[in-house]
């Protein structure tokens, strides 16, 4: 019941952002999904329900273990729900869409054998985009991510955090409509978070993407989002709905302000009731 | 500074492992060279007999003295091994893929495929010639299948370790099959794919060469049977030699690949 | 006691007899011990006795003259089969081929270049007059070589012959048995080593060996038995056997210079191969055997 | 549970296929009954073999040959495969030989082993191990290989030995690829025993076969090779299960 | 020149917390590390000197890929200095040393054909403690990280951030004299992160261990540390020495200090200006 009433006024005070109207990007409705193992099943998610509307940039926070990288594998079309279905602009999801949504997955995943370079320009590789394209859309990102000295290494002589930036880069250059990114900035340190950041907000709003962000960061999570979802400890379940009415553009200085500090604080206080 | 004593010597310079004795090119050769020495000697002593194992020399001299047999035979041992090499290697690692990445398949046939394998077809080849005849192609269809089957074992039990995050990665990317067949299943399989094709590889010398050896009137196992038959023991081993050889050149073909797609391995730590 | 190790085919008809020798305890009654090994033809007794590891064993003189070429230290020291018996060229049933002239540019499937099938065969293609392809085809790959009809016609061998005949599946174009004259075409050879060393264990088993195919020859009836039960052939086949290869081995193992000079002409057949002196390659030391009875 | 039910009938309907394929394409003339008879013959025949003391006599000796020839090439050759694959000094000088080895012919240096073991199981045991080490030194060194370098890291910082890193790491890492050359194995071990029985020998199924082959004694010849091949295959299955069991782990 | 004055400064300052007097745990002089790759070079630490007390908690902060891992390796034996040298508890560094050093890796590294509860057990099963003993204690430290649920799960079965705690309570379970910890929150929720964080805390009091900690986030650094070390961008070097000296026990409350919102400050401005 808190659920949904809380659902139905995120809806309403969903204002802000350069989201145009329609119906929604992303439907999940009645999702659970249970892990079948040696030691018995582990049921993951309980009954997911939201729904993103175009363009708009959702964040997921909850504590370690509650399901997100489920669900965000389920969003991609890698998982199959046990219950329950998602509808992804406008067609029910059964396999990977990869032109409608792309994944940042919470372990780089690069392939070894690829170089840096190499590695962001794979999507693009797939799709059979030109060999000098590619290769300029993917140093332009690596540019992005501060790699572009590194492009002709591979994962294994990179850095933990570079490994997570060119995954960045990688799911960037594949270009989706939707962009579920798990936990993207965890090996950052703080600086290199803040610009990269940034840098998904612009691209955000200049490609008018929808984003999906599963973060540990609250402040990253308000910094970032129109609308915050709380998922609660095993089985995950969404126990609350943050909507941030900080202005676009924001700016490091919003940080400091009170409502910043409200709306984090509020976040922090859902979780804890988990 | 800390203050503790610490023997200068052992920590200042990073540790500089003492180079071995001999490097190892050298050890591979010296033993090369004592087994060619044994060969030649403990015959010519008679330490072993001679009808058994012939003194390299003579080996050598006869098998100069027959050059021009043992080309031909050699010119239509080499082309029956191309041809099974490019069956074994190419039908056998597609299927190898197939049956290694799709599980329904994996599950119900590559047990069958295994324990097909196990029959034990070599010794009922001169049977088998009813079917496949006994000119060149026979040894071809023979080799082909007999060394295509590691080469699905191999192809598919590396792709059955393939860390699944790769796959993953690739599907939400938009790869198809054949993309995530060639440009991840294989590359991540690589070092198991690689044994098969060295084990593919040496069965297929081995299946036509044997074959030949049962059931030819060419080719260097047809060779090196009459000569044994015969009695012309330098003549059998100058066409062992001559094998050995195609083993060696087959061997620094797949040193090559080894070599090109092992580059982006990280170097192993010892232990 | 001393222990004589022999070689051969286990249940080719010339070589039961050493199976027959030990049923009937004619080695221990002639006071020595004996262990047969199995090889898959006369070339690999003949190298399992340059190893070392066989003192006796069953092969044809040419292929001794070629082993002795390479050092082998052997002699032969009994005649097994005089004339080759139950030896023949066989063609298909059906097949148009009458006569053995006809066999010239034909196939001919032998068992391996240099085996005993092989030089029969080229004994046929010098009968016949012209150049024929001899296939090695492997003991067990003849038949199945004759019938897919990769081969026109194929050497064989007792027991194979009767049973193809008697089977039906190939008919007999040449019978080797009485078209060629004597040849040998199976002696027993023994090391140059235990004809020195342990001459009276060797002189010994052959009486033994001898002794068992005087037997087997004067009682069909337990012979037969023996055919059906231990080498595992058909009534038929057994008593086709019996006629032709055990009748028609030597029961003294004398040996005639004429017979190997006749075997080896046999082995020049095939070419560059320059045969030795026949005397070289025998000695009477041990013929004719003085047969017990078990 | 339902799935391996579901893979097994599928199996056996395959196989199922392939026997009726053959009974048919036999008795209507498709193929030569005289190559290759019917399978219900073979069948009777191998019915009849399983219960003839002389076959049972030579099939327990293979079995021992080849339980032998298996026992003691396992240790050796991976312990081959893992210095090759370890030791950069030995694994440089000695590869080549070893990568050259595995492409020739074994049976060309049979009457080598019976120069150095004589002509009895001994012969037979080495003449298995031979054939079969190669296949499994080659396993070996691959697996070695594709050991996670990180693992090992982890190890040693946990305090791991040497030994222990190769039993810790090493070994459940290895394993699968292993037992996939092991499977091998065992296949060149069993075919290289009865080889070398068909060529020499005093007792074992390689001289039956041969014998068999020699007669044109065809449904014992097939038979013969079926249940050889039914050895393989229970001994391959054996294997696998075993792979199954210590592989789940992998998803 | 800076730096030595820092280091000075450092040395004088760092008065409180439970360390008792005596030499060094670990002294590193002029550590430099160059990486040889098919594509050059890279120098990835250059130059390092520094010295931990016994029973000091230290942070490592700096931007991504600036070296940090590379020194924990070396520091672990893993990795040999390409100039300069270790020493640990009075003994050049050559080779890994269990029983003093043990290392909480940046990626979790769990042996995979191990459950939860057998990796946690593997550092004692390795120096051959008893089983019960070993599962007594392994069950322990899945308890205090949240897992004890999880015991019998393969890592393969677990989330990222799960994954990374099995790996926390295997480093506790080793109990080394030295414990270096290679940014072991980084996956996990801002909760889970404060109480393991405090539970660290109770362990390195109780077990007078000496701590070298790598993180990317500041609050957790003054937080946690005695002392943090400042790197620059690559190639590595210390740029600055922050003394923390807030009192032990900490508490929740002293983040809301102005103290420590100066000391947060002081070090996010040494590493801006890298
Ligand atoms: N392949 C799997 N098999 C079995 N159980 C799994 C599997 N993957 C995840 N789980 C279980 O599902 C639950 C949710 O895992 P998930 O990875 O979605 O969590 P998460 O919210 O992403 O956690 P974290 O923040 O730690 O990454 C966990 O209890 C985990 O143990
Ligand atoms: N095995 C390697 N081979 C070559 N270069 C390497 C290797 N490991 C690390 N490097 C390089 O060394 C530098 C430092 O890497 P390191 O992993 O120590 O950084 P880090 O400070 O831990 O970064 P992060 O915070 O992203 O984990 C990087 O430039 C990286 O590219
Ligand atoms: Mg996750
Ligand atoms: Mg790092």
């Amino acid at each position: 019941m808190v659920r949904t009433a809380s659902r139905k006024m995120a809806a309403v005070a969903n204002a802000p952002a350069p989201a145009p109207a329609g119906p929604p990007d992303v439907a999940v409705e009645h999702l659970t999904h249970v892990y079948e193992t040696a030691n018995g099943a582990v049921k993951a998610l309980d009954d997911i329900d939201f729904e993103v509307p175009q363009g708009k940039f959702v964040g997921i926070v909850g504590p370690s273990g509650c399901g997100k990288s489920s669900l965000l594998l389920m969003l991609a079309g890698l998982l199959q729900p046990s219950e329950g279905r998602i509808v992804v602009r406008e067609h029910a999801l059964t396999a990977p869409r990869p032109a409608d949504v792309g994944v940042v997955f919470q372990e780089a995943s690069l392939l070894p054998w690829k170089t840096a370079l190499e590695n962001v320009e794979f999507p693009l590789k797939l799709r059979g985009t030109a060999r000098a394209e590619r290769r300029d859309r993917a140093l332009e990102l690596l540019e992005l991510v501060g790699l572009a000295d590194f492009r002709d290494r591979l994962p294994h002589e990179l850095s933990g955090g570079m490994r997570q930036r060119v995954s960045i880069a990688r799911g960037f250059s594949q270009d989706p409509k939707i962009l579920l990114m798990d936990e993207p900035f965890a090996a950052l340190d703080e600086q290199t978070r803040l610009t990269l950041g940034d840098e998904l907000l612009k691209i955000w709003t200049r490609h008018q993407k929808t984003v999906i962000f599963v973060t540990h960061s609250l402040t990253e999570a308000v910094y970032l989002c129109d609308e915050v979802l709380v998922m609660s400890h095993r089985p995950g379940r969404i126990i609350d709905r943050v909507t941030i009415p900080l202005e676009r553009p924001r700016t490091y200085e919003m940080m400091a302000t009170e409502t910043f500090g409200h709306l984090r604080e509020r976040i922090w206080r859902s979780i804890r009731t988990t | 500074m800390p203050a503790t004593a610490v023997s200068p010597s052992a920590a200042s310079a990073p540790r500089i492992r003492r180079g071995p004795w001999l490097p190892p090119r050298a050890l591979g050769l010296l033993t090369l060279a004592a087994l060619l020495l044994a060969w030649e000697v403990l015959p010519r002593l008679e330490l072993v007999p001679p009808v058994l194992v012939a003194p390299l020399s003579t080996v050598l001299e006869s098998g100069v003295a027959s050059a021009g047999t043992f080309a031909e035979a050699m010119g239509v041992t080499m082309v029956e091994i191309a041809f099974a090499l490019v069956f074994a290697y190419g039908v056998g690692g597609i299927l190898g893929l197939v049956l290694g990445s799709v599980k329904p398949l994996r599950g119900a046939v590559l047990p069958l495929v295994s324990s097909i394998y196990a029959v034990p077809f070599i010794v009922a080849y001169p049977l088998l010639t009813a079917w496949i005849g006994i000119g060149m192609e026979s040894k071809v269809i023979f080799a082909g299948i007999y060394g295509m089957f590691p080469m699905i074992l191999a192809t598919a039990a590396g792709v059955r370790t393939v860390d699944p995050a790769f796959v993953r990665a690739a599907r939400s990317m938009g790869a198809t099959r054949a993309q995530i067949l060639f440009q991840v299943l294989v590359p991540a399989a690589f070092p198991s794919i690689l044994s098969g094709l060295r084990i593919a590889g040496s069965l297929v010398t081995i299946g036509v060469v044997v074959a030949e050896m049962l059931a030819s009137t060419a080719g260097l196992g047809f060779l090196i049977t009459q000569y044994r038959s015969m009695f012309q023991t330098p003549e059998v081993y100058f066409g062992i030699i001559l094998v050995l050889c195609l083993t060696g050149f087959l061997d620094f073909l797949i040193g090559c690949v080894e070599r090109k797609a092992a580059a982006w391995r990280p170097r192993k730590e010892l232990i | 006691q001393d222990v004589i190790r022999i070689g051969g085919t286990a249940n080719y008809g010339p070589v039961l007899p050493v199976k027959a020798a030990e049923k009937l305890g004619l080695f221990e009654k002639a006071g020595v011990k004996m262990q047969f090994t199995n090889f898959a033809g006369g070339a690999q007794s003949m190298e399992g006795l340059a190893a070392g590891e066989a003192d006796l064993i069953n092969y044809f003189p040419p292929g001794l003259a070629l082993a002795k070429a390479r050092g082998v230290k052997a002699t032969i020291v009994g005649a097994s089969t005089t004339t080759p018996r139950g030896w023949a060229i066989m063609v298909a049933k059906d097949s148009p081929i009458t006569d053995i002239k006809q066999l010239v540019g034909k196939k001919v499937g032998v068992t391996t270049n240099g085996a005993t099938t092989d030089f029969f065969a080229l004994w046929a293609a010098k009968q016949a007059g012209g150049a024929i392809t001899r296939v090695p085809l492997g003991g067990g790959g003849l038949v199945p070589g004759l019938l897919a009809g990769n081969v026109e016609a194929i050497s064989t061998y007792p027991p194979l012959t009767y049973r193809l005949a008697l089977g039906g599946q190939a008919r007999i174009l040449v019978d080797l048995g009485s078209a060629m004259s004597a040849n040998l075409p199976d002696v027993w050879i023994a090391s140059d080593e235990v004809i020195n060393k342990k001459p009276e264990a060797l002189r010994r088993a052959l009486v033994a060996l001898y002794s068992a195919i005087k037997y087997m020859q004067d009682n069909p009836d337990w012979t037969l038995k023996l055919l059906e039960e231990q080498a595992q052939l058909a009534p038929d086949i057994a008593k086709e056997e019996f006629k032709q290869t055990i009748m028609g081995l030597s029961s003294t193992g004398t040996l005639k210079e004429a017979d190997v000079a006749a075997s080896l002409e046999l082995g020049s057949l095939a070419g560059n191969v320059k045969m030795p002196d026949p005397k070289s390659l025998f000695t009477d030391k041990f013929v004719p055997v003085q047969t017990i009875s078990p | 549970m339902t799935q391996r039910a579901s893979y097994l009938a599928v199996q056996i309907a395959i196989l199922a296929a392939i026997l009726t394929g053959w009974e048919i394409a036999s008795r209507s003339g498709a193929v030569n009954a005289m190559l290759l008879p019917p399978f219900s013959e073979v069948a009777t025949q191998m019915g009849r073999m399983l219960v003839s003391a002389r076959f049972l006599e030579n099939l327990g000796v293979t079995a021992l040959e080849v339980v032998l020839a298996s026992a003691i090439v396992a240790p050796i050759g991976v312990l081959i495969g893992l210095v090759l694959a370890e030791s950069p000094y030995l694994g440089a000088a000695y590869r080549p030989f070893f990568f050259f080895l595995t492409g020739v012919p074994k049976s060309i240096f049979l009457p080598i082993f019976i120069l150095i073991f004589g002509i009895g199981i001994s012969q037979k045991v080495a003449f298995g191990v031979f054939q079969a080490v190669f296949v499994l030194v080659i396993a070996t060194m691959t697996a070695a290989s594709s050991v996670a370098p990180e693992l090992v890291r982890l190890a040693k910082v946990s305090g791991a030995t040497r030994w222990q890193i190769y039993r810790e790491i090493y070994w459940p890492a290895m394993l699968p690829i292993v037992i996939e050359g092991m499977r091998l194995g065992v296949i060149f071990n069993i075919t290289g025993v009865i080889f070398a029985e068909m060529s020499v020998s005093r007792a074992g199924i390689g001289a039956l076969v041969a014998e068999w082959g020699r007669n044109f004694e065809i449904a014992n010849l097939i038979g013969g090779i079926l249940i050889t091949a039914l050895l393989c295959i229970a001994i391959n299955e054996s294997l696998r299960w075993y792979e199954l069991r210590v592989g789940k782990w992998r998803q």
